[in-house]
């Protein structure tokens, strides 16, 4: 029984175990202030990979996410300027974030474009329009808008609330609905998933709506968190959250993935980076223990699976 | 007009690159009756069933349902049209559960819109119980044999109360107990009024059940008449365009020294203490229920599975049969029964699926010698008269029964010594099962060794030296080929009867 | 404030971390050791390595200092996160490589409000009450290369600009400069070719390649930095027809110095690191000790060109990037 | 058979259509300087793209190529400064590329990690790696070791001849030897290739060599041309490789690829980056142009290959 349960949970373990070294290692590790700068410098890259998981698990992807999310955000910022009311910009952000996905959910099931080429075509197009429209400057005073990304309600930062929202939304999605276990089938045999009757080229269109709005609420953390519409921001966000969430367990052959285990794997990262700056790591030296450690991380959890089919 | 008529098709085309696999083809399906359709492999039944159920779009004609046109789209529309598609080439979601698979693309959903996890586990549980099967709805698919997986999707195809069954070669996978099971239920279909499409290539069951049969050839409708006007003569020769004399090409053949030797071949959980021989120009058989562990045995000795403790000997010679490789180096080859999983390689070309297994026969002195293997598969693809535009194909575009033929091919070119064959005629049109019967015998003749691992019993009858039976994962018992009946060859294979030294 | 950063830090870091947990450990003569930490815009990038490795080096001098390197990746979110992470860590003084000036600035304010002794460099972040800064200023070093181009690009020339990262505060600043300070002043110059290679040397050479197909006559190459020159020169350099060429970059790396010392290349500023690391560690002390409340510097950005380039040669060599 | 023809080679006729209109657009674009210039730029992504399409056809692909490259790269020129050898630093250039590609290859064989995860680590130890070797400084003054990439051999600058190689030898790989047609069946179907009798891992781990070989080669090409040692070099090159070789018909779900249709990807992009700079156009408009013609080009090829199969 406890065997099945750490094999089962065994990316969990490996974030606990990853915690208790931590703790050890550092002092200043485990302070409120300390896991909650965590929580807030994971909440963008995580709200991006809880669209990556659902995409994943569906057999896509999505490149253009962190372009797609400076789009958002600088058409976001900028509505915000001109109207000064946040919710217009939010929804701006959201309406960019969702209209980019329809354009790669339209490519992918109209023109069956590979999603690695769909995704990656918009990543260009989206970049160079938020370049174009600030003539790649940055956007700057941008008022209350920071309070998205750096403000806190009863004492709990902002982006810890929008991330936990985006999980229990995620996490209700793939569980609870029939669309999420459309994704699971279609990423498991999509020929199968449309013999049963799932349709879907619906289903995909809509993983990518989904995507979609994650990404227009990540644009707004994001652009607030640094202060300014950033034509140039988040520059390699999409390979940050596709890493978080295949750490979590999602597969690329598609059909498996769950939100824990992608906010699992954004911990583990963000965990690791965190303990890695409080011990003082030389930087180059980061990237090797970060690259290890991933590894070693995920071999652990292939390992503690086939332990499980083995017994 | 006709009340009596719950589906027509009216002057279907359908074509794919390189042929037309459907020719106006009409026929028509009555209500409460079972309609069986027939023809070779590729003859285009598949493809017809996959336009009525919205898998494919026809290139032309109609499809009526009771007399009334429909434009079936996709699956979902075909479904809310009261039809349900058992697919012949089993298509699961191998991550999926048990219980979920039964649900699949029809979950049922509380009042608030989300799935009722605890009304699936109730029907899943009152389904099996219902039919006896004792599976832990979490179990994922990919666990289970192709048998179980074909039971299910029998089991599903039946639960949607649907007024048109398809079945696409449902029994090919499962064994005379759960074909019991399946013609149980269809009786009970017919009863409440609704029709079957059947699709098989096993004679002995058509006539069992069938009311009307459909003969298909090259995509067109040969004939189509009540049971009563026809006999399988008939059938057999509006199928393949001639007659075949006798089912079972067997002959006597002087056996040759042992070539395969297994002793005590055991893997834990899966099956124990397993040893059984074979001589040159031996055929012999395996039979079992579902789940006695041949095919698991065979895994092993062919090298795709561990074994745990046992010995092999191949001519005498003790042999550790550590990868597939490894067998084939010695001569040994395996047909596996899971064509789609351990068979083809779907996207590439019937050339390279058949070449596959032999490369250093075409590859050498530093190049492909293109015009050899060109050669080669020519040979054996139409020695196994594999239906395809040309050899650059892909394999998928075959028909399941063609694809069968490639994967035989393919082992073949290997010139094997030892040819075991897992469920050799699961798909295969008499015609062709009867050219793969002949090989056997051919091969045979060639002093090589055959094992066939099968669950229709005629064709281990009519085929084999000597059959050995298991259940739950030991060999019951060994009968040579005077011993032979159903009978005898069912109580060693349920466990009633055990012999004491099967040797 | 007027007590001066230095004692309210100390007092907010004894009072939040208790007695065992000091962060300012005693040394043995009894003198305080004060940690810094010093969050680099990017490891990876080379200047902000080799300033990095100065700052690093100029600290081991300093016996009552601790300071550690941290790497911003040149992400906006990830410097935050660090300055946040350092702020958590109750450094005494954090020093501050932006990647974005206003990006990084309501966090650099929260480091000031947490008491901490803050201080912003290449570029600084001007403005913030509290902080401190020492700085070169990019449009200046921009600024004495556009006032030679000024002089020695011929008239009606043919040239190209090659540009940093779009949104980067020093590659806007340069471009604003060049601007300014020589297109705006030369109307008769044309632009044949403006591309952003992203301070990227292999980018440079790509689009300078293309740029010698469509152009006959280039007389001036002009570059937000040194890499991008050299990487548009590395295109021309065995080409007779381009041997005049004009070449004009920032930074003043040894690459540079070594071009320019065989006249491929025109002139280049010199952004030390090692005045930077030298007036960096400097303001520190002074901060740390409450010598000094608030100090705001511009080092110098000389001109280095043919005539001055040996000195700089020698400044290479010694720092082993030159053999 | 014209339309079929324009069907199985449709990605080349993108190509000859892009060449055209081109050539219409800008007098300087035909011009032998020019088009060598486009092919020696393309040079070490197209290497790089070899390698990734051996890779992704047997259904794994490479994100640790260009920081590879970049490990291999300053070694092997500190291996020159150090012995003056030509021949040594290439070795060594490719012994460092091959080295990390057997880390890859056991990690993805021996400890069953997927391959995006083992190569993302790899991405992070080699770049770090490099990195902390040459403290994140460049290595300058390297001598003759620009021969390699800026030199001629009649007439022909070397990278072309390399390119050239490359390509022959990733054809006849994937053509005419049984580790071709063995890599074609592993990504079509690895358990039927296992079934056959391939020996799946000991394939999987030789399609990483020799993509360490490729990789070798490329940095030795891309550090001599850019004529010094950077550590930091070629970042986001193993995106251009991936983007390379699936736009000339490399299929992520593997079993489908050639060399010729990677050399087409790379040529497509090649001309389409030429070209824009050549005419001129605004350097943001440049990237949405870029990702349209990519997406169009892509549409194109899967639009002729599905008119075939409807004939
Ligand atoms: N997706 C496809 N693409 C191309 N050709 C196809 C496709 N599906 C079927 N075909 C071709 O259409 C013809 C009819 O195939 P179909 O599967 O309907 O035969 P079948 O009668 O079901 O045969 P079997 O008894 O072997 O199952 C065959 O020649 C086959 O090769
Ligand atoms: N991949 C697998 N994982 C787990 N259990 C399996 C797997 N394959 C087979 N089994 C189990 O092993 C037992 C033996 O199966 P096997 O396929 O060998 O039986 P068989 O005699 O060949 O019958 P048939 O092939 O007709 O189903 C069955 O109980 C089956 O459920
Ligand atoms: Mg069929
Ligand atoms: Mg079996």
């Amino acid at each position: 029984m406890f065997a099945n349960i750490k094999s089962k949970y065994s990316i969990y373990f490996v974030l606990v175990a990853l915690f208790i070294f931590c703790w050890l290692a550092n002092k200043n590790f485990v302070s409120v202030a300390n896991l909650q700068n965590i929580s807030t410098q994971i909440s963008v890259g995580t709200i991006l990979a809880f669209g990556q998981t659902i995409l994943i698990i569906s057999g896509m992807l999505d490149l253009s996410s962190a372009s797609v999310l400076a789009l958002a955000g600088v058409l976001s910022i900028s509505s915000y300027t001109a109207t000064g009311s946040l919710t217009i910009s939010f929804i701006v952000a959201v309406l960019v974030g969702v209209g980019c996905n329809v354009l790669n959910g339209l490519m992918v099931t109209k023109y069956k474009t590979p999603p690695f080429i769909a995704t990656l075509a918009m990543m260009a197009m989206a970049r160079g329009a938020a370049l174009l429209y600030t003539n790649g400057q940055n956007i700057y005073q941008i008022g209350d808008y920071v309070k998205f990304g750096q403000g806190k309600i009863l004492g709990i930062p902002t982006p810890m609330i929008f991330l936990v929202g985006t999980l229990i939304v995620t996490w209700y999605l793939l569980r609870h609905t029939v669309f999420g276990r459309s994704i699971y089938a279609i990423g498991g045999n999509e020929e199968a998933a449309n013999a049963s009757g799932i349709n879907v080229n619906r289903i995909k269109m809509r993983a990518f709506i989904i995507n979609g709005i994650l990404v227009g609420i990540a644009g707004v953390l994001f652009m607030s968190r640094v202060n300014g519409g950033m034509p140039n921001g988040a520059i390699g966000y999409e390979f940050k959250a596709l890493t978080a969430a295949v750490i979590g367990g999602t597969s690329f052959s598609g059909g498996i993935g769950t939100a824990s285990g992608t906010l699992a794997g954004a911990f583990i990262v963000g965990f690791l980076d965190n303990i890695m700056v409080l011990v003082g790591v030389n930087s180059y030296l980061q990237q090797i223990v970060r690259g290890a450690i991933i590894a070693l991380a995920v071999i652990y959890d292939i390992w503690a699976k086939t332990m499980r089919k083995k017994r | 007009m006709n009340a009596d008529i719950k589906l027509r098709v009216s002057n279907i085309d359908k074509s794919f690159p390189g042929v037309k696999a459907l020719n106006q083809v009409n026929f028509a399906v009555r209500k409460g009756t079972v309609h069986v359709l027939c023809g070779e492999n590729g003859a285009g039944k598949s493809t017809l069933m996959k336009v009525i159920n919205g898998i494919y779009r026809p290139d032309a004609g109609e499809i009526l349902i009771d007399e009334k046109p429909v434009d079936i789209k996709n699956p979902i529309q075909a479904r809310s049209l009261g039809i349900s598609m058992i697919f012949q080439e089993l298509n699961y979601i191998p991550e999926m559960t048990i219980e979920e698979s039964l649900c699949v693309g029809n979950w049922p959903r509380d009042r608030y819109g989300r799935i009722n996890w605890k009304e699936i586990r109730k029907r899943t549980k009152e389904l099996l119980a219902k039919e006896n099967l004792n599976y832990n709805p979490e179990t994922k698919l990919k666990e289970l044999t192709v048998s179980d997986i074909q039971m299910l999707e029998i089991l599903k195809a039946i639960s949607y109360n649907s007024d048109i069954i398809i079945m696409d070669e449902p029994t090919s996978a499962i064994t005379n107990k759960e074909v019991e099971v399946l013609f149980q239920k269809i009786n009970e279909i017919k009863s409440r009024g609704a029709c079957i499409i059947y699709i098989s290539h096993k004679m002995d069951e058509i006539f069992r059940i069938a009311d009307e049969i459909t003969v298909f050839r090259d995509g067109c409708v040969v004939d189509s008449r009540p049971i009563g006007e026809y006999d399988l003569e008939t059938v057999i020769s509006q199928m393949v365009g001639r007659k075949l004399e006798n089912n079972f090409p067997k002959e006597e053949i002087k056996l040759g020294g042992e070539i395969l030797k297994v002793q005590s071949l055991t893997q834990k959980d899966k099956f124990e203490d397993v040893s059984f021989h074979v001589r040159e120009g031996e055929i012999i058989g395996f039979a079992g229920l579902m789940g006695a562990g041949r095919t698991e045995v065979m895994r092993s000795l062919f090298g795709l599975d561990p074994y745990e403790s046992g010995e092999i000997f191949i001519k005498n010679q003790k042999t550790v049969i550590k990868n597939v490789k490894s067998s084939i180096d010695k001569k040994m080859v395996m047909l596996s029964e899971d064509r789609r999983r351990f068979g083809i390689i779907p996207v590439r070309s019937i050339k390279e699926n058949v070449a596959l297994a032999s490369l250093r026969k075409f590859i050498y002195s530093g190049r492909l010698h293109e015009e050899e293997e060109n050669k080669a598969v020519k040979e054996f693809c139409e020695k196994m008269n594999v239906k395809a535009p040309d050899f650059e194909t892909k394999i998928e575009s075959l028909s399941g029964g063609n694809q069968q033929k490639v994967i035989l091919a393919k082992w073949m070119v290997t010139d094997p010594d030892i040819l075991i064959v897992d469920e050799p005629t699961r798909g295969i049109d008499v015609g062709a099962k009867y050219e793969i019967y002949k090989l056997m015998t051919e091969l045979a003749k060639q002093k090589k060794a055959l094992v066939m691992v099968s669950s229709e019993l005629p064709e281990l009858i009519g085929m084999c030296d000597r059959i050995y039976i298991m259940s739950k994962g030991k060999v019951t018992g060994m009968l040579t080929r005077d011993e032979f009946t159903q009978e005898s060859i069912m109580a060693y294979a349920t466990g009633t009867k055990i012999q004491k030294e099967v040797k | 404030g007027c007590t001066g950063p230095k004692d309210q830090g100390t007092k907010t870091g004894t009072e939040q971390t208790g007695g065992e947990n000091t962060k300012t450990e005693d040394q043995g003569n009894g003198e305080k050791v004060y940690r810094i930490a010093y969050i680099a815009r990017a490891q990876a990038d080379s200047f902000a390595a080799w300033l990095a490795n100065a700052v690093t080096e100029e600290a081991a001098k300093y016996p009552n200092v601790k300071l550690d390197v941290f790497d911003g990746q040149a992400s906006d979110d990830t410097e935050n996160s660090l300055i946040e992470n350092a702020i958590t860590n109750k450094y005494d003084a954090i020093i501050v490589q932006p990647n974005n000036g206003e990006a990084q600035r309501p966090y650099v304010e929260k480091a000031v409000a947490a008491g901490i002794v803050t201080i912003t460099t290449n570029a600084r972040i001007s403005g913030i009450e509290g902080a401190s800064s020492v700085d070169a200023d990019p449009y200046a070093q921009a600024a004495v290369n556009a006032a030679l181009a000024l002089e020695q690009v011929p008239q009606n020339a043919n040239v190209v600009v090659l540009l940093g990262p779009p949104g980067n505060f020093h590659a806007d600043q340069r471009e604003q400069s060049w601007q300014k300070e020589f297109f705006d002043k030369r109307p008769d110059v044309k632009i044949v070719g403006k591309e952003i290679a992203n301070w990227n040397k292999d980018e440079a050479m790509n689009y300078m390649e293309t740029w010698v197909q469509a152009n006959d006559k280039i007389d001036a190459i002009i570059a937000m930095n040194d890499n991008m020159a050299a990487g548009a020169l590395e295109v021309v350099k065995d080409d007779p027809k381009f041997a005049n060429i004009l070449a004009y970059g920032v930074d003043g790396t040894a690459e540079a110095c070594l071009l320019i010392k065989d006249g491929k290349m025109t002139s280049t500023s010199l952004q030390s690191a090692y005045d930077l690391a030298t007036s960096l560690l400097d303001t520190a002390n002074k901060l740390l000790t409450g010598e000094e409340t608030q100090i705001d510097i511009d080092i110098e950005c000389p001109l280095i060109t043919k005539d001055n380039v040996d000195q700089y040669i020698e400044m290479h060599k010694k720092s082993g990037a030159i053999k």
